[in-house]
């Protein structure tokens, strides 16, 4: 019960943050947004028991990308986006497309959730930190490592283009 | 507790949202936060998931839940997943904010309406 | 537990702690003005109350009552919630931090900690990455300082802010690296086990050391490194480019006024807790102390906290001090001994320390 | 065992050569070049020397050392083997040694000719592929050498690239040699396909368990295959057309390239080949028949030839015709021996031609030459020694060698007198027209003007000849204006050294092979007799059918008739030689003007001859003509301009109309190429939820 009390208004305010994105026309709100929605992704994930995800979700992404970005807004001084003919009408595909799209797979959900076993579920401390280290650094390990040549890659990247020519 | 599909059902709303939003938002930094709720939207699905496929290894025999196909599932994999994603996402922030300075460097705009180079 | 009782235990819990907290920050700003004052020779407050004590009060409520100035071209909403969210995430840390083991009030047993829960076994169960959310929380906080400066749409705060956000996100990775020394010794990123790993005294080659089993002995370089960034992390003297008040009139909070202000001056010091208890809690094994016999069994069960504040003061303390005592530094040096000094020796630091972890097997 | 011998190093070397003085020759100065040339053949030639002294005589079996694998499929393999026998030891001696006397020879020649670098580098790599050809182990790798020499010769002839008729020469040289390649390639994949191998030893080791074929069967289509190559390669009828023409290079190449080695390749490949030819008898009959007409032919056009090269020219043609007609009855080892000794009196006689060229400017048409006996009594003597080598009076090379095969044929049984009587009448034009060129080079005046009209206009007639006499004029300019000397004068030393040389082994070059009946002991026949071994026997037998059930006094009662028959041959080509000498003498020093009576009468003949039988022409009109019309036609303008063209441009605007309308979409916003893929997304999700549903 509480479980689902804290699902569904953890779900809203995802639901809320990411609308609120879409809604918005200056990119720090947006950007905002979606540090919202992340925040409560995270909490969400705490719900499915997935602590060190949920950890990593706040310090990766809301904490280190998300601050990228805002860093990006306000170094660049980004406006808000201008109200254009094609903006309007982009609204009135864009709402309705997003409400059919979202309907339609939430319906093939709910409709082949037979399929899915109807199992529910709910926290569990599976996902401690321990067991997911013993997969990452045994089964995973050469991904692991090579996701580090690929950072390093971004980073070597991103100094590049950074770099003011001359 | 909840099933398994009110996580699948938010997580598709949530890919919509940003769907929508890499194809109607003008800003090329709103555009790739967009793209940034969309790979969060298909991380819910993967830790769900490993969720659901932990809480059928409870219920299988032996505590080892199996695909149709009868190859094991290590549940814990999704958060793995999520891992590697996190870091792909990482790593094209910092590659994709970097292009983004570049192209308001030379082009003075961030509306990719007007970062039309490409055109014949 | 149920329930009910649960959530009833956990609002006493955090009202107590806010309670505590709040008062402790506002002592905190009356000794350092104490101290600062003598060390630059002068008395501090004086006049309100004896030896100024009451001087904090009189603070607090001149905040409330002043003016909420909003400058007509600020952005409204972030220019609100700056401060807010700088306050919130300050306290949220507070939340997971043990302050000893458990403790019993009117035959109810629960742990002296907001987010630790104790079973009908007496048995504490702690938040699993109380580390790991206490670097999350502080990663928020960076952005209660980005959007102050940003929204308040001033030179003087942008520059600020911008700093301040570069300083934070640089130093939280020697931050975070100089803790991976200590995960690694204790194997888990629970606060509390890691806190109990550390009792008992060192024992070399069978011998008994007699000296507490402390991280900092180890993990002396870590340690180091951790009070560095912390400082940094804190934007307290030598590294509160961020405030420079001589160069950008006060920083990010150049436009804020009254509580708002008031709130980034608690955040603060808030912080500087937080960080102070951390060091006490990974390096100088937390609430463990000399046990002393022939205590009433309250005090006794409160004798770990006392340890445990005594360490934290020494850390305030310490702030206090260096505030009197440092210069502040050049930007690009701050820059530089971040990324080029302390950075590489927090990962030399973990490699050298898993290596011995890995060889004593 | 046998020591190794590194017969690998004796072609390297010369292509070592080839690639110093090829890629950086330009740069050095003549000496430079002569000396790296001369260099790596005389050590190729030392080096070949060595390998023979040190197998010397050679075992039953032959030496064979693998390089290098090569090709290697499934069971089949082609290594980078040699094989060093008996007839390998005496093509590699005669390879390396005339050749370098002719590198010495050119020394003096190519003094002062444009591309000096480019002719050395040229010539050492013919010398490579030559003794590739000569040295391998199996057929892959001789027909490596084969087209290499080829190319060479390509190259050679058209050495002076900027005049059209040696280029053309060149080119018909290479075209005509690809037809007979044809029929080598296509024999050896009967090869591959019934024997599985083309390696010698292997191949012939399975030919010989095969039954002797008598009428037309699988080891007969082999044998003609080859022989079709062997024809392309050594100018047999119908593929002799090219060699005339390849006198459009420079004499010493002549000599070395398309007198002394490359033509006799094909020679050699059907000596080596012998073992598949002795089991087809039907094969080589044709071989036979091949031979003789080659010979008779070639001889008759050398008669009324007037340029001393083509003279020369076409008595290689007819000497290739014996070689190949001892092949075809079998005395292979005849056919070797000629091979031999014709290589030394041919390059002697092709250098002392270019010697005489030399000593008068570059002219080349015996008409304007005359009495040169006392001008250049060197070149004199030498190609006096040559003549009668050639003509074959005895001692001298060409006697007993021409003997041996006139001999062999004579004795095969289905029409051996007949193949016989036209090499008789063959060896009496040859030496008609040898002794009709020595009397007309060395004795009378020297008339370096005098060019009869109306023999000038026959020679007009036939436009390659006339082609050629524009090509020795330039030849002559070039020498004239590089020299800047006139007059007749003789060649210099360095050109006449190799002339005494050949001169010498012309002379004494048959000795090895004095046969049995003359109290010799034809040592040279015995010396092949491990390769030819095969022959020696069966053939024998399958000629005579001696069998060994006939008895001792009737082998002995056959030996002395034998014996008695043999001197009657050798008198008989003696005297035809005698022959040619006496109407050589009569019609071009007693009566000068006799010969113009003559052709007056005989006309027609006399036309027919000089235009060499409108083979030429014939081959144009035949084969070149409708095989230009049909390439312009069908091939040009209707399959490669109408299909494969149309085929390819409609490819091209085909896409660009496509890309035209696709490029609509590449509009240039990201917003909608972000539309595209989410479209594309869209698509698939839909595919595969209908996949599902339909499940």
């Amino acid at each position: 019960m509480v479980h689902q009390v804290l699902f569904i208004v953890f779900g809203l305010i995802c639901v809320a943050g990411a609308v609120n994105l879409l809604v918005q026309r200056h990119p720090i709100n947006s950007a905002l947004s979606l540090v919202v929605v992340m925040a409560s992704l995270a909490l969400i994930y705490l719900l499915l028991g997935a602590e060190f995800v949920a950890a990593i979700q706040v310090i990766v992404y809301a904490g280190a990308i998300m601050v990228l970005f805002v860093f990006v807004i306000m170094l660049l001084n980004a406006g808000a986006e201008e109200r254009t003919r094609g903006s309007r009408i982009a609204l009135f595909i864009g709402v309705p497309g997003v409400v059919v799209l979202a309907g339609a797979v939430a319906w093939l959900l709910v409709h082949s959730s037979g399929q899915l076993g109807g199992v529910t579920i709910g926290s569990s401390d599976f996902g401690e930190t321990h067991s997911i280290a013993r997969l990452l650094f045994k089964d995973f390990l050469l991904p692991f490592e090579v996701t580090s040549v690929l950072i390093l890659i971004a980073i070597m990247g991103a100094v590049v283009l950074g770099k003011r020519e001359g | 507790m909840v099933p398994l599909s009110w996580y699948l059902i938010l997580s598709a709303i949530l890919f919509s949202l940003g769907l929508f939003g890499f194809l109607l938002k003008r800003n090329i930094i709103t555009i790739f936060m967009s793209i940034e709720l969309m790979l969060n939207a298909v991380n819910l699905s993967f830790v769900a998931f490993a969720n659901y496929w932990n809480a059928l290894a409870a219920k299988s025999a032996g505590g080892v839940a199996k695909l149709a196909s009868g190859v094991p599932v290590v549940p814990l994999s999704g958060h793995v997943f999520v891992f590697f994603v996190m870091v792909v996402a990482a790593a094209e922030a910092a590659v994709g904010l970097a292009i983004i300075i570049a192209v308001f460097r030379t082009r003075e705009t961030l509306n990719v309406d007007q970062v039309n180079l490409l055109k014949l | 537990m149920d329930t009910k009782s649960f959530i009833i235990v956990a609002v006493i819990k955090i009202a107590l702690v806010v309670f505590i907290m709040l008062t402790g920050v506002a002592y905190t700003t009356w000794l350092e003005r104490k101290l600062v004052g003598r060390i630059q020779n002068r008395w501090g407050p004086t006049r309100v109350g004896p030896f100024g004590l009451l001087q904090p009060l009189a603070d607090g409520i001149k905040f409330i009552l002043k003016e909420d100035m909003i400058p007509d071209s600020v952005h409204k909403g972030l220019f609100l919630l700056a401060p807010m969210l700088a306050l919130t995430m300050s306290l949220i840390s507070i939340a997971v931090i043990p302050f000893g083991e458990t403790i019993t009030v009117a035959g109810h047993t629960t742990a002296l900690q907001i987010s630790g829960v104790t079973h009908a076994g007496g048995a504490i169960s702690d938040i699993n990455i109380g580390l790991l959310i206490i670097l999350g929380v502080t990663s928020i906080g960076v952005y209660g300082v980005a959007l102050a400066g940003w929204s308040s749409n001033s030179k003087y705060s942008l520059l600020g802010s911008l700093r301040a956000s570069a300083q934070m996100i640089s130093y939280e990775l020697a931050l975070g690296l100089s803790l991976v020394g200590i995960l690694l010794l204790s194997g888990s990123l629970s606060l509390r086990e890691i806190v109990n790993s550390q009792s008992g005294t060192w024992i070399l080659g069978g011998q008994n050391t007699h000296i507490p089993h402390w991280f900092i002995f180890p993990q002396i370089i870590g340690f180091f490194i951790y009070l560095l960034a912390a400082f940094a992390e804190t934007n307290r003297i030598p590294f509160d480019l961020p405030e420079a008040e001589t160069e950008l009139v006060a920083g990010y909070h150049t436009e804020y006024s009254s509580m708002k202000f008031a709130m980034f001056f608690m955040a603060e010091y808030v912080n500087m807790f937080t960080v102070a208890c951390l060091a006490s809690l990974l390096f100088f094994g937390g609430w463990h102390g000399p046990h002393i016999p022939g205590l009433p069994p309250l005090l006794q069960s409160l004798l770990p906290v006392f340890w445990f504040a005594l360490k934290v003061f020494f850390f305030i303390f310490l702030y206090i001090w260096i505030r009197g005592t440092l210069p502040r530094f050049r930007y690009d040096q701050l820059m530089a001994f971040g990324w080029k000094f302390l950075l590489p020796l927090a990962i030399a630091n973990i490699i050298v320390t898993s290596l011995i972890v890995a060889w004593r097997g | 065992m046998t020591p190794n011998l590194n017969l690998w190093l004796i072609p390297l070397l010369p292509l070592i050569g080839a690639a110093i003085n090829g890629l950086f020759g330009r740069r050095f100065k003549n000496a430079v070049v002569s000396t790296v040339a001369l260099l790596f053949t005389a050590a190729s030639f030392v080096w070949a020397v060595r390998a023979v002294w040190t197998l010397w005589p050679g075992g039953e079996k032959p030496y064979i050392e693998i390089v290098a694998p090569w090709i290697t499929a499934g069971s089949f393999s082609a290594p980078f083997g040699f094989q060093l026998d008996q007839l390998s030891m005496v093509m590699v001696l005669v390879v390396t040694g005339v050749g370098f006397l002719i590198h010495i020879y050119s020394v003096g020649y190519m003094a002062h000719e444009g591309g000096y670098y480019r002719f050395f580098s040229y010539l050492n790599l013919f010398m490579f592929f030559m003794l590739t050809l000569v040295l391998a182990n199996n057929y892959l790798l001789m027909f490596v050498g084969w087209e290499g020499v080829g190319l060479a010769s390509y190259l050679l002839i058209g050495f002076y690239f900027l005049r059209d008729s040696a280029a053309n020469a060149g080119k018909k040289a290479f075209i005509v040699n690809r037809i007979g390649d044809f029929g080598f390639l296509i024999g050896m994949f009967l090869i591959i396909k019934n024997f599985g191998s083309l390696t010698y030893t292997e191949v012939f080791a399975k030919v010989s368990q095969h039954p002797a074929e008598t009428g037309w069967g699988l080891l007969t289509a082999i044998g003609l295959c080859l022989l079709f190559g062997a024809a392309g390669k050594s100018a047999q009828v119908p593929l002799y057309v090219w060699l005339p023409d390849a006198m459009e290079g420079p004499t010493p190449v002549s000599a070395l390239i398309h007198a002394a080695t490359m033509v006799t390749a094909g020679v050699y490949m059907l000596a080596r080949s012998h073992a598949i030819f002795n089991l087809a008898p039907n094969a080589l009959m044709i071989v036979a028949i091949i031979g003789c007409l080659t010979a008779i032919f070639a001889a008759t056009m050398g008669l009324a030839q007037t340029d001393i090269k083509r003279v020369l020219a076409y008595s290689t043609v007819s000497q290739l015709g014996y070689m190949v007609l001892a092949c075809g009855v079998a005395a292979y080892a005849a056919g070797i021996f000629h091979l031999m000794t014709h290589a030394f009196f041919k390059a002697l006689l092709f250098l002392g031609a270019g010697s005489v060229i030399h000593a008068i400017g570059g002219e080349q048409d015996m008409r304007r030459m005359g009495g040169l006996r006392k001008k250049i009594p060197v070149t004199f003597w030498v190609m006096t020694v040559a003549t009668f080598a050639i003509a074959g009076f005895p001692p001298l090379a060409g006697f007993f060698s021409k003997d041996e095969i006139l001999g062999a044929a004579f004795h095969r049984e289905h029409g051996g007198q007949i193949l016989w009587a036209v090499g008789l009448i063959t060896a009496g034009l040859t030496s008609f027209y040898m002794f009709r060129l020595w009397f007309m080079t060395f004795f009378g005046e020297y008339k370096p003007g005098a060019v009869d009209v109306g023999e000038e206009a026959h020679a007009a007639a036939a436009p390659a000849h006339a082609a050629h006499g524009a090509a020795s004029h330039s030849h002559g300019h070039a020498d004239d204006e590089s020299h800047g000397h006139g007059g007749v004068h003789e060649s210099p030393w360095v050109m006449l050294a190799p002339l005494v040389m050949l001169a010498v082994l012309s002379f004494v070059g048959g000795w090895v092979g004095v046969p049995q009946f003359m109290g010799g002991s034809n040592k040279f026949e015995h010396f092949l007799a491990p390769v030819m071994e095969s022959n020696t026997h069966e053939t024998r037998t399958l000629v005579f059918h001696v069998t060994d059930s006939k008895e001792a006094a009737e082998l002995e009662e056959r030996s002395t008739e034998y014996v008695r028959e043999e001197w009657l041959l050798a008198g008989t080509s003696v005297a035809a030689a005698a022959f040619g000498l006496f109407f050589a003498w009569l019609l071009y020093y007693k009566k000068p003007e006799l010969p113009a009576r003559i052709t007056a009468r005989i006309h027609g003949i006399y036309l027919l001859v000089l235009h060499k039988y409108y083979v030429d022409e014939g081959y144009g009109a035949i084969f070149v003509k409708p095989l230009l019309a049909l390439s312009t036609v069908v091939f040009w303008r209707g399959v490669d301009q109408g299909i494969i063209d149309g085929l390819v441009n409609g490819a091209g605007s085909t896409s660009r109309s496509i890309g035209n309308e696709l490029r609509r979409m590449q509009s240039g916003n990201i917003r909608s190429y972000a539309a595209w893929v989410a479209i594309g997304g869209a698509v698939v999700v839909v595919v595969m939820i209908w996949l599902r549903v339909g499940r």
